[in-house]
């Protein structure tokens, strides 16, 4: 099996441009690769669309952040595609006067549709968001008596992702529900750098137990 | 605002009340989270929670918090012997695909024809939908869980939602401090209402069509569930 | 957690009935459950109709059978939704008679249209089969270049898969590449059987390598 | 029959050079999988096989075998340090999404338009397409792998293949044991002869239209991959 290269949070910035499109793993800040975020934020580079489940949490009242929190906060993101903002203040803030654009996706059909992504679908036919503002500008399917959207795949250019364990060849092992997203952006985007913190030689996996296989893996970074 | 004291602790119990043995169960955040608290003894439920676990326990002791084991909310929580972990895509498998018996939502408002509200209000506060579109398109039962009226005195059970929907015509029941409702197609069943109100006067402070269910009944909630 | 009825073989085939859809993991019969198989030629349980990767392995010079290939030998099987024939001559062979029907799917297809089915998904949308029989009587899509087909769930009424381990809630742990379908057949079906090797008390397993969850099992039978 | 001699090592042999460290290759049941024996030394590939694992290692020693531990074909194998198993759903998504480099498969017919059927002769042989078909649709590059000749003396090479199709427009590289071509939208064009094959004898005795590429070359097999 080949080895990833191992490279440091600034190294990783570097290798994200201005205007990407990031799917960044993370709920509500678990799970998240803090270490790479961090990273970007120091780096400056902006104009980015980020493809994650929430925004994160910013408390404006204690200043505490979590997960890509600091990427809304240093107005590094210009687009959200995400289920949920409702606990970062500033993303709410941003939206009211109209600086950053939010798009809203159910959480299960965010989930699909980034696999789907990854995974070469054209598209899947849900049933949620039927009968709400989420179906406007869809096509609608009835079939068996039931109504479904179809959503079509949400792929990206950069994914950074998080997990607990790495080998060298870029199996990843992830912890409790620090999973989440993790394994579906690492399918559906181009170039992919795993913040990991544990790395083991290869063959220190149990095959059976990897959640992300190597292949979807181009960098590595400990923290 | 009529007589009326808001009562979060009776929705909880009262939900508590309708589970059975193995059932798996999401509580949303907020007052539908209190219904863990009231669960029979000689009940078991499995809680799934939406961020990709099994078996959520209770929180942790102070100290004992694990940055990767947390809930939908973000706050650490345990999870039991028996459960296990998932990825998102298989946590709303689990809630799309009917995995999940009841789904417990709070509510902005909820209308007579089983829609509900609970994401956004346009202009002034857009939290998002977050899970709370798959659970309710996808779990077996709906129950919304509300207290009845706004801090303004008007109902939160309505005649049709004005706020953006988070689900159409999926709500099976709706648990607030005065009674427990059944959507019934085109209104409010109320199945019993809670000591000290009565159905003259729910009917009287709710903004929507209410009848009496056939099994109506009064509800005491110190007595334990039947 | 609550524990599940823990059951023989026997007992698995008598909760199946006659003209049932049956979901079987298995690939060429590695992973598949071959004690609950042989309950069910036991049983005499006919007129199935079988959603399984292939029809396991019959060769008739000698003998010799994996999976759920016996079904097929016993004339138990009305029809097979699959993706592969060619390792059992008797599937064939009642094929070219007339006596057995076969619906022939793309493997990735049968994976996801399982899927589909237990994970509330009316349908998706993929590139394989376009431009060959597959197609036919399928709506196609065209979208953002590519042409997709809409593949339809395929559900059933009772799964019968097999694990390496489990436990007493009904968490499954399968080993090596005899996991293939039991994990997708598991969430396909209102009624799921799962055979196992090796059966540990409740809190036995690590959550974190758990492959199918417990609510997907309703009783388990150790071999 | 043309002065010919049927050959499947030389097809291995040159197939074995078109990849390089890094690259994740599906080899299919047959004469594919011969591929594997002739990766030069100095070449790392990836296999993954559909039936859910990546890292596939030579068969085991007598004695070693796995039962849980298969290829696609049903026989023992073994994983390498650093592979991983999955199961279907996900060893299709990578196979669907691009994720492997390279798909090799067998042939019944092969046609100069890309199309390829090699799963079902009607009335005779049915085997079905098994993984063939989304690995034909997804893989980045399809190389079809086939004597170039049946039995009968008939290419499998042809103008447009008559038996039904396991893929449309998507095989780009056709090996056969008399040289390598390339689809080029609606013609073959031949890229290697293999030693003693001329192009003249290779276009005169293929059923298909053949025009040489720009970057035609005499190959030799004993030479190693350049």
């Amino acid at each position: 099996m080949i080895e990833k290269t191992v490279i440091r949070p600034a190294e990783a910035a570097r290798l994200i441009n201005s205007g990407s499109v990031v799917h960044i793993g993370g709920f509500l800040g678990c799970g998240a690769p803090d270490g790479i975020v961090a990273a970007i934020c120091e780096a400056g580079i902006g104009d980015l669309t980020i493809v994650c489940n929430d925004t994160a949490i910013y408390d404006p009242k204690t200043g505490r952040t979590t997960g890509l929190a600091p990427l809304i906060l240093k107005g590094l993101v210009r687009k959200v595609i995400t289920s949920h903002i409702g606990t970062n203040a500033e993303t709410q803030r941003l939206l009211c006067e109209g600086k950053i654009e939010v798009e809203l996706v159910p959480q299960g059909t965010l989930a699909e549709r980034v696999r789907a992504a990854g995974y070469g679908l054209g598209g899947i036919l849900t049933p949620t968001g039927v009968g709400t503002e989420v179906e406007e500008g869809k096509r609608k399917f009835r079939l068996h008596g039931k109504t479904y959207l179809l959503e079509l795949p949400l792929p990206g250019d950069v994914a950074i992702i998080k997990a607990k364990k790495g080998d060298k060849a870029g199996n990843l092992i992830y912890a409790k529900t620090a999973r989440n997203f993790n394994p579906l952006m690492a399918g559906a985007c181009s170039l992919v750098i795993a913040e990991v913190e544990e790395l083991v030689d290869i063959g220190g996996l149990d095959p059976d137990q990897i959640h992300t296989p190597s292949i979807f893996v181009d960098y590595l970074v400990v923290v | 605002m009529p007589d009326y004291t808001e009562n979060k602790e009776i929705i909880a119990r009262r939900i508590a009340c309708f589970f059975t043995t193995g059932d798996v169960v999401n509580l949303g955040i907020g007052l539908p989270t209190l219904v863990g608290n009231y669960i029979p003894e000689n009940v078991t439920i499995i809680l799934q929670s939406e961020n990709g676990l099994i078996g959520l326990g209770p929180a942790p002791a102070a100290g004992h918090e694990d940055k990767d084991l947390t809930n939908a909310g973000g706050k650490p929580v345990t999870i039991l012997p028996g459960g296990c972990f998932f990825d998102s895509a298989t946590s709303f498998g689990i809630i799309r695909g009917g995995h999940v018996d009841y789904t417990v939502l709070g509510v902005l408002e909820v209308d007579q024809e089983g829609n509900l509200a609970n994401y956004k209000i346009p202009g002034k506060l857009i939290p998002g939908m977050g899970g709370a579109m798959d659970l309710v398109a996808g779990a077996k039962h709906v129950i919304a869980a509300t207290t009845h009226f706004e801090k303004s005195g008007a109902s939160k059970l309505r005649r049709r939602c004005t706020l953006p929907l988070t689900a159409s015509h999926e709500v099976d029941y709706v648990v607030t401090d005065v009674g427990f409702f059944a959507v019934s197609g085109h209104s409010f069943a109320l199945k019993e209402a809670f000591v000290p109100y009565t159905p003259e006067w729910i009917i009287k402070h709710t903004d929507a069509d209410i009848e009496l269910a056939l099994d109506f009944r009064i509800w005491n909630s110190p007595e334990a569930c039947r």
